[in-house]
């Protein structure tokens, strides 16, 4: 466990340091990462929960840190993600021997290594303090690689990322002084086991969640992530679409699910669905009229993010339970992973194309067939077609749904379903158009269009592992 | 109350003076240069009576020292900053305020 | 009677000064009472018995970022002035464009006092004696290897904390560097010769003074970051008077200064991790020499990087 | 003298909190906000303060003063990068302003002597 931590948080450091060995020191972590999630996997699945005392003095003195099986689940997808997005990134920015190529080469690996850091630290963290700290880590990251882009755009949303996420940091700390101000401990466990209903813990839950709806950029708090996403540099906006905003999504279900379930009440939970279904509807509306592909995928994120919230309400009945807690977290991986390859597709258009503009994307399938067929696989599993993990996530929470008698969720799923896929036709039939000669410049690199590829694979396959899924989810879950 | 107690008492009478004069000096004097006079002189002064009063209240030899030391620190900071501000403001040519000026 | 006369007085300026700070017409005088408030601040962080947290808000909280901000402003005011004559539309965030303003201004102002309602109902409806965890921490104090209970719970208890803080820090300055190209102070020491003097004597001296206020973090207020604080205070004063030019070329020098504090801290958590088998578990008896060494160079680390926030981008002429 | 009463100092945190996020929202400029967000950081340090000096026996609770000191760090290490991407922001909008750039995009990204170390 401690090798996930330390392994990208030295390799940051030694990247900073030699600025030229940036690319080598992020391999390097991705093998202990890699080998530390491996063990860390065969460990819970042979021996169920493991847990580590930092410092030895446990909690409430100490901070714990645990790994079941849904942090297993988004460590391993971060490592994922993490060396596509490394593949990706080493041709990506050596576009041009250009001074501005290699002062972003030079400051990409040590961000690109304390996001990784911060990401790790903060599946692992079972400490709400701890966790705050993790938080900024990965909000400085993620805002410091935005701004890398360096031109206005990205620079304006950056500074707007950056003031959405340090206030809600401070939302999120002072529900955290309330919790300890209570509870006298800051672990999630001895939190619940010493949580009463009262003004100070329903204020403070409401504080933190609603910093982290603002991290997690649900609506109506997600006016940030589209200038944000779209205009960062195409490996960071799929670091950030796959895995930043789930970072604040995994540390809502932590709060709700494991330090304060007295809270989940039906109210609570409805208004979550509410939200999560106006999302769906908002951002896929939105991204039918983008213009710009990096837009439509930055909205298709809003829309996305909004099943995961699907959850909340479906969590409240014991029938259902597990089958949505294990269909929004396979969605999630999905989403990732198709995500990720979607903005590396995106990468490579504007790379041969120099633009994005949806009007012009005509020919990609001629001239970057791997590429185009990524992203029409990747648009598979987000419309949710069969046999992608789009797809099996979306029948659990369907299936859900209809036992628990919410009939509302199975409609927003279907509308949504049917939006998503009007938006990735809107794409492909643009795509496989016949191209204008002219338009495509500049070759890419075939392991940039490689990695999208592999990428938009593991999406659709992921609907054939899902039995994996609910092994390793079952662990150490919010059930008695 | 003991004797070195009641002459640290006493000293403060007179700091809090030179700190009230300072300040007010700092509020009312018409311009910088005398502003600058009145904070830099009065207020280390008012600190130096102060420190004296701690010093009488300190427990051990080394937090006298320590005391010494802040006031030391405060007038040699204090006065170099004085020279500073001045120097500045003469070189934008700030003219010093006189009894016939408007 | 007093001591509560104070406290009010306290408070009520804290707050008071906060809104003119903030809502201040002339920025120039909103930066200095935010300077003001810092101080206040330390003020009443002394009030509620935490001399550690005084000595790093005068220091961090007030001083630095003060200046951070003051000099930022000069930048700022300087461009406005270049950009002939069109401020108010210099001066505004994304935001602002196009916002109703008045309107949302009501809005938003009701909104907060509902929220501070809110807030206050729920925090005096704490208990008014806490639980805390004083008694935890003091009953595990004599195996921290220190005396002072906030070191020994920044660099023991929670030391993980503190190992992804230092993290923090250096990501602010990559994060920085990688955003701009910092600005040189124009000063001149040969027109200054009293600054010279000054700072011949007083910037060893705060040198000397970080290493002691490390040292006696051990067992009184003091510690790795009030240390760092004061080096930060010492390279400030070392750029705006020119002195410190020569050192920043050395770049792969300042950046291992910079480094050092994580890695030392991470080397550390790694070794100990094979000697204990725990993450940052110190072996029995060996705490105070591990948590001096890890302190020794996350000062190092702190006070370079907290002072090189002040040039506001990296190093490097034009 | 006496230890003073948490539960002023824990108004007045949560005072400085809300005057913060109603200045970040309302104000425009840029310092101001990054202001806002320091004045909203110090309002959650003095309640956790706060709540630290209610355990006072025989002495404030430690562990919040050790969470504030990190924040305060946190803070410091916020501003310092929110002044520089600001600093950027302004500088882009003064620029599009004027026909003259007052410094060219290219020096922004220029080679750095330090490269050679």
């Amino acid at each position: 466990m401690s090798g996930l931590i330390l392994g990208p948080l030295v390799a940051a450091a030694l990247a900073f340091t030699f600025p030229k060995r940036g690319r080598g020191m992020a391999w390097a972590a991705a093998g202990v990462v890699g080998i530390a999630v491996l063990s860390l996997i065969r460990a819970v699945l042979g021996g169920g929960v493991q847990s580590h005392r930092v410092s030895g003095w446990g909690a409430p003195l100490g901070i714990d840190l645990r790994a079941d099986g849904l942090a297993v689940l988004l460590l391993a997808l971060t490592a994922l993600i993490a060396v596509a997005v490394t593949g990706y990134a080493a041709p990506y920015l050596r576009a041009a021997d250009s001074p501005e190529a290699r002062h972003r080469e030079r400051y990409f690996w040590p961000l690109l290594l304390f996001l990784w850091t911060a990401l790790n630290a903060l599946f692992l963290s079972r400490d709400l303090f701890n966790l705050y700290v993790a938080l900024e880590l990965l909000g400085f990251a993620a805002v410091a690689l935005v701004a890398l882009e360096g031109k206005g755009d990205a620079l304006r949303a950056a500074l707007r990322y950056l003031f959405v996420s340090l206030s809600a940091s401070l939302f999120y700390l002072l529900g955290v002084a309330l919790v300890y101000g209570q509870c006298a401990t800051v672990d999630l466990a001895l939190v619940a086991e010493r949580a009463p209903r009262g003004p100070a813990l329903t204020v403070a839950l409401a504080l933190m969640t609603g910093g982290l709806i603002a991290k997690a950029a649900l609506f109506p708090l997600h006016f940030w992530l589209p200038p944000a996403h779209a205009n960062a540099p195409a490996p960071v906006s799929a670091l950030l679409s796959a895995l930043v905003v789930k970072g604040a999504f995994y540390l809502l279900l932590r709060l709700w699910f494991e330090a304060l379930p007295v809270f989940h009440t039906p109210a609570a939970a409805r208004l979550f669905g509410m939200l999560g279904a106006a999302a769906i509807l908002w951002g896929s509306i939105n991204a039918l009229t983008q213009s710009r592909l990096k837009l439509l995928i930055a909205y298709s994120t809003v829309a996305q993010l909004g099943y995961l919230f699907l959850v909340f309400p479906l969590m409240t009945g014991r029938d259902g339970r597990f089958g949505a807690w294990c269909g929004g977290l396979l969605l999630l991986g999905a989403h990732a992973c198709a995500k990720t390859a979607m903005f590396l597709v995106a990468g490579n258009i504007l790379r041969a194309a120099g633009h994005d503009r949806i009007r012009e994307l005509a020919g990609i399938a001629q001239v970057l067939p791997v590429s185009a067929f990524a992203l029409g696989l990747a648009g598979v599993s987000l419309v949710g077609l069969p046999p992608s993990g789009g797809f099996a996530g979306k029948w659990l929470l369907l299936s859900a749904g209809l036992r628990e008698g919410q009939w509302w969720v199975a409609a927003v799923i279907l509308v949504g379903s049917l939006l998503a896929a009007a938006y990735i036709m809107r794409v492909m039939t643009r795509a496989f158009a016949p191209a204008v000669p002219g338009t495509w410049v500049r070759p890419v690199p075939p392991i940039m269009e490689g990695t999208a590829l592999a990428l938009a694979l593991v999406a659709v396959g992921m609907g054939l592992a899902g039995s994996w899924f609910v092994e390793l989810l079952w662990l150490g879950g919010p059930w008695p | 109350m003991s004797f070195l107690d009641f002459l640290s008492a006493l000293l403060l009478v007179p700091a809090l003076f030179f700190f009230v004069a300072g300040t007010v000096a700092l509020l009312r004097f018409p311009d910088l240069y005398s502003r600058l006079h009145a904070l830099t002189k009065a207020d280390n002064v008012g600190l130096g009576f102060a420190v004296l009063a701690l010093m009488l209240r300190a427990e051990n030899g080394v937090e006298v020292f320590k005391l010494a030391l802040i006031w030391g620190l405060v007038l040699a900071a204090s006065s170099t900053v004085c020279f500073l501000i001045g120097q500045e403001a003469v070189r934008r040519g700030l003219k010093p305020w006189t009894r016939q000026s408007p | 009677m007093i001591p509560q006369l104070l406290d009010g007085t306290l408070v009520l300026v804290v707050v008071a000064l906060a809104w003119r700070a903030l809502n201040d017409r002339d920025l120039f005088r909103g930066v200095i009472e935010f300077i003001a408030l810092g101080l206040l601040l330390a003020m009443a962080w002394l009030r509620l018995r935490a001399p550690d947290l005084a000595l790093a808000e005068a220091a961090v909280g007030s001083g630095l970022t003060g200046a951070l901000i003051l000099s930022a402003l000069v930048r700022m005011r300087r461009r406005e002035q270049a950009a002939a004559g069109q401020p108010a539309g210099v001066a505004t965030g994304p935001w602002a464009k196009d916002r109703a303003k008045n309107f949302s201004r009501v809005l938003l102002g009701a909104l907060s006092v509902a929220m501070l309602g809110t807030l206050a109902w729920a925090a005096l409806s704490l208990p008014a004696k806490a639980r805390g965890l004083t008694a935890e921490a003091l009953a595990r104090l004599p195996d921290s290897g220190v005396t002072n209970p906030v070191t020994a719970v920044l660099l023991n208890f929670r030391a993980y904390d503190t190992l992804l803080e230092i993290g923090v820090l250096l990501l602010a300055i990559v994060g920085v560097w990688a955003l701009r190209r910092g600005e040189w102070p124009a000063a001149d020491l040969r027109e200054r010769p009293l600054l010279l003097s000054l700072l011949r004597w007083v910037l060893p001296l705060l040198a000397v003074g970080a290493g002691y206020l490390l040292w006696i973090g051990a067992s009184a207020p003091g510690g790795a970051f009030q240390g760092g604080a004061l080096l930060a205070g010492a390279l400030v004063l070392a750029l705006l008077s020119g002195l410190g030019r020569r050192l920043l070329r050395r770049g792969r020098l300042v950046r291992t200064g910079l480094t050092i504090g994580v890695l030392v801290f991470g080397v550390a958590g790694a070794v100990a991790l094979g000697w204990t088998g725990g993450l940052l578990q110190y072996p029995t008896g060996q705490a105070g020499a591990w948590i001096l060494v890890i302190e020794a160079a996350a000062l190092v680390s702190i006070g370079l990087t907290l002072g090189l926030l002040y040039l506001g981008g990296r190093p490097g002429e034009k | 003298m006496p230890d003073a009463d948490p539960r002023l100092y824990l108004l007045a945190g949560l005072a400085l909190f809300a005057i913060g996020f109603y200045s970040l929202v309302v104000q425009t400029h840029l310092l101001r906000r990054i202001m806002a967000l320091n004045v909203m950081g110090s309002g959650v340090f003095l309640a956790f303060l706060a709540l630290a000096l209610k355990a006072a026996a025989p002495m404030p609770d430690p562990v919040p003063h050790a969470m504030v000191l990190t924040g305060i760090v946190v803070a410091v290490c916020a501003t310092g990068l929110a002044l520089a991407l600001a600093d950027r922001v302004q500088a882009l909008e003064a620029n599009e302003e004027t026909p003259a750039p007052e410094e060219p995009p290219s020096a922004e990204t220029g080679s750095e002597p330090e490269d050679a170390g």
